[in-house]
């Protein structure tokens, strides 16, 4: 046998053997106890990271839920396979959750909303609103620029030829990253069963309003007069519907002056 | 001491060793999308890069020089390597889980990083004195996470530029490499 | 992680690595030979054809290497003769030796013509001169002129020490380099004459 | 047969390496300012790649979870030798020009990455089969890119002058920079290509 085999069979094993050696040893020493289930609830998760749940990412949502501080239903993004999913795991019951979608609260198109001038600037409505409050008149209304469309991890969201977003309903996990992305959180998370809403965010009177947009809300109080279950308020110039009062009978739609109140069964 | 800083210099920005010697671009383009993922990256690579080359050098003139089979080098390299990197990650989640969760996601990418195993074989092919392989492995891995860096600020505002559809992701950011790297080639005149 | 894992691991990941080590050992020694040829073939022979002419074998091929004495260490120095034959006739036989040049050891290939035991011709192969001064002095002529055609007994020192080699102006450090690599290569010569003809 | 057919041709254009999903970049980028260089590294790779497929397939059983990654490597590194050690000692021009990049091999994202990802969990023959459409999907995309940038770049192909001698040479392209930009130009084309022929599946069907 040549030096050479010796050396290298010697050289190599030793190796092995050191490291082989070094990280059992460091296994043992450095062992951090790690609950396995977080793996398995892991799994579980989408892993989209969207962070919906208000955690880092699935991984810290799933420590979460295995220590018992995040209820199961916590992943909004899941739907209800995934909840099951984890609540199995968990060995949990998990409450079945209603599915939360995003609505765009805002109906100011480039034809019905009126632009304080022309902005050529980074298409970025969190850039948009730094140049003197953004283009549009209305300082509540959606820029149009697109930011919760690129946001959105599951791209449920699309830009409408009229320059308002769209949600798509079906991919819509109801996350809530283009809720906290958007500057003037136009798109909000409501639950799928609610049957109205007025579609505008601005707390302008209504003499403003109407000057500049003529499909905000005025803040006139008809759809609050009309609603047999009293289930609308005026809130600083803007209508709004509570979702468990609303039975959905639609008096309030023929009402409003503006069309700002809908039905979001559409 | 002279070429000490002669070698920092060559290393950081004459032949960068990611736009210039290329080592280590698999990660270069993926980790580079976001700010803090290529934080994270550049901090793991300088320690690991350092650590691992001169265990490297000393596992060189030691074993490999003396019993003359120098040609196993790649082998009992990148064992060094895949180990060092798993024992890190081992100390790195009891001592420090922070630390652990802010690098942690990228230390076992780092074992097929091409930056640390390519300057741990240039060490040896420039037969560099341990200080100096020492000094290289530093300065290497701060132009890395310079490059690094650079590219994750500029790839940043991809988001709100006009990027046309098809070019987005990888395209783009390796015409971004190329044109930074054009940046850093201008500076070949000065080391040797 | 139970004791069982452990062991498990440890023995998996270093009977890899010996069989691995063991197996690339093998390979090593199966291409040694080719390696060897190669790396002198590529790196030798453009020296050899210069300081060897109108010879008819390949004289890479045809080498033995023989031991010139001990290093410092104690491991034995060994130097690679090549024969260049015609008509399979011996008629010059070449190897390299050192000398210490301003930039550190001076590599010259010289060849002995045979039988007449005169020296053919030398030609630098390695060394760490600075280019712009010794480097021109390795590859200038007039330099390597005055040892050709001197028998093997010739004094190679400098004239300055009584040799019969005048330095090159300017590059005397280099020139001492290459007069005591060949006066070193005549002492291997005469040295070890019966293996290097035997 | 009919899975082996298709391990083999997803490696040559659903999931050719560098371009579809972005492994082996390095060796990609610097060894193919030359045709006979990156043909050289191909063979290489596509060695390597088969040698270590199908090892690690065989000895899938037997490797412990936690110490999975480092068995891999001991293997390929392995095979990047015996690669280096038989360039060394027959190809020895095509040795000195590839230089530090022939070690390189056993860090390609591409090696370890079918060894993890595929290999690990498929019979030997499944493996070798990807393995060797990797390989060779892996060399073609070398070879395209190494063409483009050797005749644009030097006028030259495999050596042989190829444009008329007045062409000066778009010598950009050899150099690192010119390196990135013209993988991303090419990532882009193929992005356009296989959007093109989406489009065209999607209308057809």
């Amino acid at each position: 046998m040549d030096p050479i085999v010796i050396n290298s069979i010697l050289a190599m094993g030793g190796l092995g053997l050191g490291l082989g050696a070094a990280l059992s040893v460091a296994a043992k020493v450095f062992y951090v106890y790690v609950d396995p289930k977080i793996g398995e609830v892991a799994d579980c998760l989408p892993g989209a990271n969207c962070g919906g749940c208000g955690y880092a990412g699935c991984s810290d949502c799933a420590a979460a839920m295995v220590a018992g501080e995040a209820a199961p239903n916590a992943c909004k993004a899941g739907g209800d396979s995934i909840i099951q999913a984890v609540a199995a795991v968990l060995g949990v019951s998990a409450g079945a959750a209603e599915r939360e979608i995003a609505k765009i609260f805002c109906r100011g198109t480039h034809t019905s909303a009126e632009r304080k001038f022309l902005y050529k600037g980074i298409q970025d409505c969190r850039a948009a609103t730094l140049v003197a409050g953004g283009d549009k008149t209305c300082t509540y209304g959606c820029l149009g620029l697109g930011t919760c469309v690129t946001n959105c991890p599951f791209d449920a969201l699309s830009m409408g030829e009229n320059g308002l977003p769209v949600v798509n309903e079906k991919f819509c996990t109801g996350c809530g990253t283009c809720a906290s992305v958007c500057p003037r959180s136009i798109p909000k998370i409501v639950k799928e069963s609610q049957q109205t809403a007025a579609l505008c965010c601005s707390h302008d009177v209504g003499k403003i309003v109407k000057a500049i947009c003529d499909a905000g809300c005025l803040g006139c109080g008809l759809c609050k007069k009309a609603c047999p279950e009293k289930a609308i308020e005026i809130d600083k110039f803007l209508s709004v519907v509570d979702p468990e009062k609303c039975v959905g009978c639609g008096d309030c739609y023929e009402k409003c002056p503006t069309g700002a109140i809908q039905s979001l069964l559409a | 001491m002279e070429d000490y800083f002669m070698l920092i210099i060559s290393a950081i920005f004459v032949n960068n060793i990611l736009l210039i010697k290329f080592l280590g671009n698999c990660p270069f383009i993926g980790v580079s999308s976001s700010m803090d993922s290529a934080k994270g990256m550049a901090a793991a690579c300088i320690f690991v890069n350092v650590l691992a080359s001169s265990m490297c050098w000393v596992f060189q003139k030691f074993v490999l020089e003396p019993l003359s089979i120098e040609y196993i080098q790649t082998l009992a390299f990148i064992l060094i390597i895949a180990g060092l990197v798993q024992l890190v990650e081992i100390i790195l989640q009891k001592v420090a889980p922070p630390l652990y969760r802010a690098l942690g996601i990228y230390l076992p990418l780092i074992t097929t990083n091409c930056m640390i195993f390519g300057v741990a074989v240039l060490n040896i092919r420039q037969d560099y004195t341990f200080m100096q392989a020492f000094v290289y492995s530093i300065a290497t891995a701060v132009g890395f996470s310079m490059a690094l860096i650079l590219l994750a600020g500029i790839r940043e505002r991809f988001i709100v530029g006009k990027i046309p559809k098809l070019m987005d992701g990888f395209p783009i950011g390796l015409i971004t490499a190329g044109m930074m790297g054009l940046s850093f080639y201008g500076l070949v005149g000065i080391g040797k | 992680m139970t004791v069982r894992d452990i062991i498990n691991m440890i023995v998996v990941l270093t009977v890899v690595s010996l069989v691995c080590g063991g197996g690339l050992a093998m390979v090593k020694m199966a291409t040694a030979e080719q390696v060897e040829y190669q790396k002198i073939k590529n790196v030798k022979e453009p020296a050899l054809k210069k300081i060897l002419s109108d010879y008819d074998n390949d004289p890479v091929s045809d080498r033995k290497t023989i031991i010139t004495g001990k290093d410092s260490k104690g491991k034995d120095i060994k130097t690679t003769i090549f024969y260049a034959k015609k008509g399979g006739k011996l008629i010059a036989v070449a190897f390299e030796a050192y000398g210490s040049g301003y930039g550190g050891p001076i590599g010259v290939v010289m060849s002995i013509n045979q039988p007449d035991e005169v020296l053919g011709a030398i030609a630098a192969t390695t060394n760490s001169e600075t280019p712009s001064v010794g480097g021109i002095v390795m590859a200038s002529s007039e330099l390597r002129d005055q040892y050709a055609g001197k028998p093997v007994d010739a004094n190679f020192g400098l004239n300055s020490a009584g040799g019969i080699i005048n330095a090159i102006s300017g590059a005397t450090m280099s020139s001492i380099g290459v007069s005591t690599a060949v006066k070193n290569g005549m002492e291997i010569y005469k040295k070890y004459k019966s293996d290097i003809l035997g | 047969m009919a899975s082996i057919v298709k391990e083999f041709t997803k490696g040559l254009w659903e999931e050719v390496p560098p371009f579809r999903f972005v492994l082996g970049l390095c060796s990609v980028l610097a060894v193919t300012t030359s045709m006979s260089s990156a043909i050289g590294l191909g063979g290489g790779v596509i060695f390597v790649t088969v040698m270590s497929n199908v090892l690690v397939s065989a000895l899938r059983k037997v490797i412990p979870d936690k110490v999975r990654i480092a068995v891999f490597i001991v293997i390929i590194a392995t095979a990047v030798i015996i690669v280096e050690l038989t360039m060394q000692a027959y190809f020895y021009g095509l040795y000195e020009v590839l230089g530090i990049w022939i070690p390189l091999i056993v860090v390609n994202c591409l090696v370890l990455g079918r060894a993890e990802a595929f290999a690990r969990k498929q019979s030997v023959i499944l493996s070798l089969a990807d393995g060797l459409g990797m390989g060779i999907g892996f060399t073609l995309s070398l070879a395209v890119v190494a063409s483009i940038r050797e005749i644009i770049g030097a006028g030259t192909w495999f050596g042989i002058q190829v444009m008329p001698a007045i062409y000066p040479g778009f010598t950009y392209l050899l150099k690192p920079p010119g390196a990135f930009v013209c993988l991303g130009i090419m990532l882009g084309l193929m992005n356009v290509v296989s959007a093109r022929l989406d489009a065209k599946k999607k209308a057809a069907a």
